[in-house]
């Protein structure tokens, strides 16, 4: 059979890939996949877009940023064949904010920034426009009341956060694990809050595909989604979980620290700048959860539409539903789902994020209207 | 009197006319070869009017004219040439001063030479903490190249019979200097600034794409994340211009110092 | 300008001059005393020995042109005369000094002017002098290079820069910046090789004036490659062997009266027994062999 | 027959290694000064034995030796030069022939010239919808404007003396070609060639950077996401030292072709 | 390698040679016919005539010289009869036919000789024989460029690059190029302007040699600055006036018998009176003055 490639970038959640490639689970349903590291997120858009790569692990909000135009070409369609895991990011804060505000700590995000303002333009990093990582930081933005427009934001390639601000490049960034957990560890900055605070159990990597391969290679592409399943499902056995970072921490994959990648795929941050450690109980990074981790729904996608128009990224309001059933490759997923006897989740209702009002997918012009700038 | 329009400059500007438009039909052929992949002139053209109307807007950090972008990236591209030459300058003259010195330095510049400026980026990051400071560094430890090994040619192949003068005359230390050894290597010397600035302006691209913030670099950054190929494009137009500019700048320079064709 | 004619100058204080001249070079004391001077270069084949025990008085007031082949080590025993570079024997003594580098007691003409491009003819000169000249003040430094220029009959064009001249101005510049620092000695290599037959001749010209200008107390010695220039200028013709380890070959008297004159001096007697002379000296080179 | 050995290659050797021993010396202070942030040589050294002990291993397409690395580097820059010098020369030589079309064509060759290859890489990606495409069109379109400009320069500065030749003696256009065109560029093109490998090489780094997969810029990029100075370092070196023996490599066809000194 | 003496050379064939030469001289068809030629050159101050109405028949085995200032036209003219460039007005007749253009019945010796430097000698004259003659063997070519090669001696040197080669050799090879595509006419340019002194002797007597091997019977047109080397190589020597705009200022006719002798002919009266003949025609140049 032909060699599949995949595509990932160096952060704790492409276990799910690397796991099924070191236990042999593509092999075992007869796939041939290779795993490619890639530079930046916006080169693996463009190489699932020009058929370089099949498939990548990919931010779930990906595919409609690149499609809506905002980190793309408008109508450029990926695919997004299943979730790869919910929660597990963070926004670092440097250690500027040090002693200015904690943990969680969201009341005294304002005066902190305006007081570091007064010294210099404060920049905060994600790393692709639209990306989960970008929304998280916005929603964490609005929710302290900071107008968008007020602080910098760039985008930086995961694996280079840390280094950026270690050159005081910009004063926060929100990205994924571990590099949240290198910079605590490295005393540049501290965790000041995760993103299953901001949004628990929320969607967050996809496997995003090419749509020719989508298309055309179904067979395969099942294959390799039955042989992922697999590996979430042998990911959220915790026991599992310090080989899963064995593997992640050799050089050719993530190439981070194993005590950093180990201690926050277990749940357990140390949140560094003296905050002390917090345990997540259950909203750690979770790659299963009995199959509602991977669901892809489109509510979910219908979301992040409406977080571009709230933030001004998307200038119209799309058609919702129509962009969620281009991109979502929900009835792939229940096929797969059926024949690996995994339940598919219910989609289409209303859910409510920590900082923000109900948001009714049904009814995403009351959610506008009410939700905060 | 100098006729200022003459039917050398009616030619002069036909060509470029004419040259323009080749480019201009190359890209649209591109553009149709590649199915409106690549956009246009025409498309582009209409982003860059707008970018041009303001280009000096500044709506907060993220949203910053063309123009603002522009000349934070030349302000950097001086500076970090500014050091490069006052590097190189003295250590070119005293390279080319000495057989010695310039077989000991020789080897080292001539590894240091060929290192892209992105293999510099993270060591210039981690010695002086700040992206600025990389970036500035990976423009010095880049662009001082040409103007050392410019200058210590020249110096170096200062004609005997220059130097006889010297000795002839009894001319001092000093006046040798300033009478011989400086004004013969002028010309190699900028020669030398002309290829530095020219490199340090093909570097800051590439140092602003991995430092982020601000600049043209940047700029092209955010458009590739954001796939806005006319916003690309026009970069690209704008950054050729603006290197043109500075080469023809340091062009007029070398002329006004080249004692030869006088 | 001022354009005397070739009589007209060298007639000059003629009179006065020749009698003290005459006994002077017979008897007077030497300008350049050359003893047994040896030149050897070290070079990547080893040793190559250029000049050999070459033995040579100079009197004041003398002009002495070196000929031979190329190669033979002409400027190699200008250029140790001059100081620029030491004899590995033997020794040259200058006005009465040994020779240890370049000093202001002998003026060099270089065989291509080498005037510095950059500087206008006055600052060629004015630096020149300003090296040369430490306790003097400004004004007056400036006064020597214009009366320099004026000599030259140059003045006009002293804020040109040397791109601007045609060759034999330029000629005339390097003679006035060695004129300038007043030396007793004169230098000249191949001064006048670059220029063609016509320039050529009036050069000649021009440095005879100049030296009768300065009562004929110069001492003058050149270097040629011809042989009609050696005579029509000099007292004496040392003709040198081919190198390695030239030596002189012989010295050929120019016993003509001065003032010489270009048109009537080839029609000389004398002068076609020189030349014949030096062509014989010079011609065993002279066959359609290869060379 | 030659010495072998003599004097002189004592001298050389004595001197390269006073150079070397220099250079280390600087980088030892430079990691004092940086307080160990940037490690001296002798950490580097460690890292690269053990790089280098095992060159060309391959446990798939993460993980490959340096050696490997070094080589689709390589193959890259080949390639990308390859095809940049099939459209330099010939269209060097024919901006050489003609004045007209030299004018033509100065303007795009002087805008497009100072592009950084890192603006042109989105370019390139769109247009061949592959990184390794996009990857060898940026090592194109970079190097190729020196070939193009020394040899149009060759070919338009070719001696009058020489064309009267060719006139005086009824030569052929194609014997023009070959016997008086070609062989009196030859020297300008290798030139414009030796120019041109060191900018390929040089943007080698920049496009592997950004494209990811396999080569010296990616494992420079990959080292630095791991923040591994000492690799990084070690990359400087290799980096330097394969740039110092590409450009000897084309000193030495240089020479070979300089009819001038012969 | 066997070098002839001087007078082996010019004796040659010369009993037979020179009646039938004598005659056609005075009578004979003329070689090259310049009728009423003037050139002007579009430049960027308006239009620079370089040579006005000159009209000069050259007969077949007649050596004329071209003398005259620097910047007079003489190259201008040269080119004119080579057919490098066109006149404005009039024509030029080579070997009756009107010029159009370069061509293989005027070979071309240029001042700096001109050889293509990344050949070797026998392929600089190889090639110009391979454009000339178009429907020999290249066998016969080889056989032709060894005669040429062979004639000038310097067969032995035939694989070297002109780097290699002295400032004299080189000008054999470019003589022998030019000889090689047997042409009726041979046009040089200065051809020994760059030698020495003593190396132009001997060149001259190249010439000679060649001119005479060849029967006398090519015609040769020659550029120079130097009037000595004019009156021992010419039948007639043509001054020309200054530019712009030159014409003829006079044509001297050389009446010294052949074979000339180097050494003997400097004393000959005949020798003398051209001389001062031709240095006045050029001397209202000569003066102190600038120029
Ligand atoms: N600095 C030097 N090192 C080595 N050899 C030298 C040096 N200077 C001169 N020579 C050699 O000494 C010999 C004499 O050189 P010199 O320049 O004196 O000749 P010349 O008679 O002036 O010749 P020309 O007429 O060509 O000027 C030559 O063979 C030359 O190669
Ligand atoms: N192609 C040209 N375009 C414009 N002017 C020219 C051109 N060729 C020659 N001239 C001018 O014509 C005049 C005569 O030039 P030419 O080369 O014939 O002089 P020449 O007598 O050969 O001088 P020289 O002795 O220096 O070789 C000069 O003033 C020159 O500037
Ligand atoms: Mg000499
Ligand atoms: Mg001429």
């Amino acid at each position: 059979a032909k060699k599949i490639k995949l595509g990932f970038i160096p952060l704790t959640d492409c276990a799910p890939l690397v796991v099924a490639k070191e236990l042999g689970l593509f092999a075992k349903y007869g796939v041939d996949v290779e795993l490619s590291k890639e530079a930046s997120w916006a080169n693996i858009r463009d190489k699932i877009l020009n058929g370089e790569l099949d498939g990548a692990h990919c931010l779930f909000s990906m595919p409609f940023s690149v499609y809506t135009g905002i980190g793309g070409k408008a109508g450029s369609e990926m695919k997004i064949a299943m979730v790869l895991n919910n929660n597990g990011q963070a926004i670092t804060l440097s250690k500027d904010f040090c002693g200015l505000l904690g943990y969680k700590e969201i009341a005294k995000v304002g005066a902190a920034i305006k007081k570091l303002q007064a010294k210099k333009e404060v920049t905060f990093a994600m790393t692709f426009p639209g990306g989960t990582h970008d929304i998280w930081l916005r929603n964490w933005l609005a929710a302290a009341g900071i107008n968008q427009k007020s602080v910098g934001i760039i985008t930086i390639p995961p694996p280079q956060m840390v280094a950026n601000m270690k050159v005081d490049n910009m004063e926060g960034f929100s990205v994924g694990e571990p590099w949240n957990g290198v910079a605590a560890a490295q005393g540049i900055g501290f965790t000041h809050i995760a993103s299953q605070d901001i949004w628990k159990d929320h969607p967050e990597k996809a496997l995003v595909v090419n749509s020719a391969f989508a298309n055309s290679d179904k067979a395969d592409l099942k294959k390799v989604m039955k042989a992922i399943l697999e590996a979430c499902k042998w990911l959220d056995v915790m026991a599992n979980r310090k080989k899963a970072a064995a593997w992640l921490t050799k050089p050719y994959y993530v190439n981070a620290p194993l005590a950093v990648i180990e201690a926050r795929l277990m749940g357990s941050s140390d949140l560094g700048c003296d905050l002390g450690v917090k345990r997540y109980k259950d909203d750690f990074m979770t790659f299963y959860k009995g199959g509602i981790v991977n669901t892809p729904k489109k509510s979910n996608g219908m979301w992040f539409l409406a977080q571009f128009v709230r933030f001004g990224m998307l200038k119209a309001e799309p058609n919702y539903a129509a962009v969620a059933d281009k991109l979502i490759l929900d009835d792939l997923f229940a096929e797969v789902a059926k024949e690996m006897a995994v339940p598919v989740q219910p989609d289409m209702k209303p859910f409510k994020t920590t900082y923000d009002v109900m948001f009714d997918p049904a009814n995403i012009s009351a959610y506008l209207k009410t939700t905060k700038k | 009197m100098k006729k200022i329009f003459n039917i050398q400059s009616l030619y002069s500007i036909l060509f470029f006319t004419g040259s323009i438009i080749i480019l201009g039909l190359i890209w649209q052929l591109v553009s149709i070869i590649t199915e409106k992949e690549i956009p246009g002139p025409l498309q582009t053209w209409v982003v860059c009017k707008e970018m041009f109307t303001t280009p000096f807007y500044d709506n907060g950090p993220n949203d910053k004219g063309i123009g603002n972008q522009l000349m934070s990236s030349l302000w950097r591209v001086f500076i970090g040439f500014g050091i490069g030459s006052l590097i190189a300058i003295p250590l070119g003259v005293i390279m080319g001063s000495s057989k010695f010195m310039m077989r000991l330095f020789d080897p080292i510049v001539q590894i240091l030479r060929p290192v892209s400026p992105l293999a510099w980026f993270p060591l210039g990051l981690l010695a002086f903490k700040a992206a600025a400071g990389a970036t500035i560094f990976i423009i010095t430890i880049t662009s001082l190249w040409p103007t050392l090994i410019n200058t210590s040619f020249g110096v170096s192949s200062i004609p005997q019979d220059h130097k006889n003068v010297g000795k002839a005359f009894g001319f001092s230390k000093l006046k040798y200097l300033t009478k011989i050894l400086i004004p013969y290597s002028l010309p190699h010397i900028i020669t030398g600034l002309r290829l530095s600035i020219g490199i340090a302006w093909m570097v800051i691209v590439a140092g602003e794409m991995l430092s982020g913030g601000s600049g043209i670099g940047f700029f092209v950054w955010d458009s590739w994340n954001g796939l806005s190929l006319e916003k690309i494009l026009v970069a690209i137009l704008i950054i050729g211009t603006v290197g043109l500019l500075l080469d023809k700048l340091f062009n007029v320079v070398q002329h006004a110092f080249a004692w030869e064709n006088k | 300008m001022k354009s005397l004619s070739l009589e007209e100058i060298q007639t000059l204080n003629d009179s006065e001059i020749e009698t003290s001249k005459a006994i002077e070079k017979i008897l007077g004391p030497s300008a350049i005393k050359i003893d047994n001077v040896t030149v050897s270069f070290k070079s990547k084949n080893g040793i190559y020995t250029a000049i050999k025990d070459i033995s040579l008085d100079i009197k004041k007031g003398e002009i002495v042109s070196f000929i031979g082949h190329s190669g033979c080590g002409k400027s190699t025993l200008m250029n140790t005369i001059s100081g620029m570079n030491t004899p590995s024997h033997g020794e040259v003594i200058a006005n009465g000094n040994v020779v240890k580098g370049p000093g202001p007691d002998r003026g060099i003409v270089f065989q291509n002017y080498s005037l510095l491009p950059w500087l206008t003819v006055f600052q060629n000169i004015y630096e020149a002098v300003d090296s040369s000249f430490k306790n003097i003040s400004k004004k007056e430094k400036i006064e020597m290079v214009e009366k320099n220029l004026k000599m030259v009959n140059l003045w006009e064009h002293h804020h040109k820069l040397p791109g601007h001249l045609s060759g034999g101005m330029k000629q005339r510049v390097a003679i006035a910046r060695a004129f300038a620092i007043n030396p007793k000695i004169l230098l000249l290599d191949e001064p006048f090789g670059a220029l063609d037959a016509l320039t050529k001749s009036s050069m000649h010209i021009e440095l005879l004036k100049l030296w009768n200008l300065d009562h004929r107390e110069k001492t003058i010695v050149m270097v040629t490659h011809d042989i009609e220039e050696a005579i029509f200028l000099s007292d004496r013709v040392v003709v040198l062997n081919n190198g390695p380890a030239s030596t002189i070959k012989e010295i050929v008297e120019v016993n003509l009266e001065r003032p010489r004159n270009k048109k009537d001096i080839v029609h000389d007697p004398k002068y076609m027994e020189i030349h014949d002379k030096l062509l014989n000296l010079l011609i065993d080179k002279f066959s359609i062999a290869d060379y």
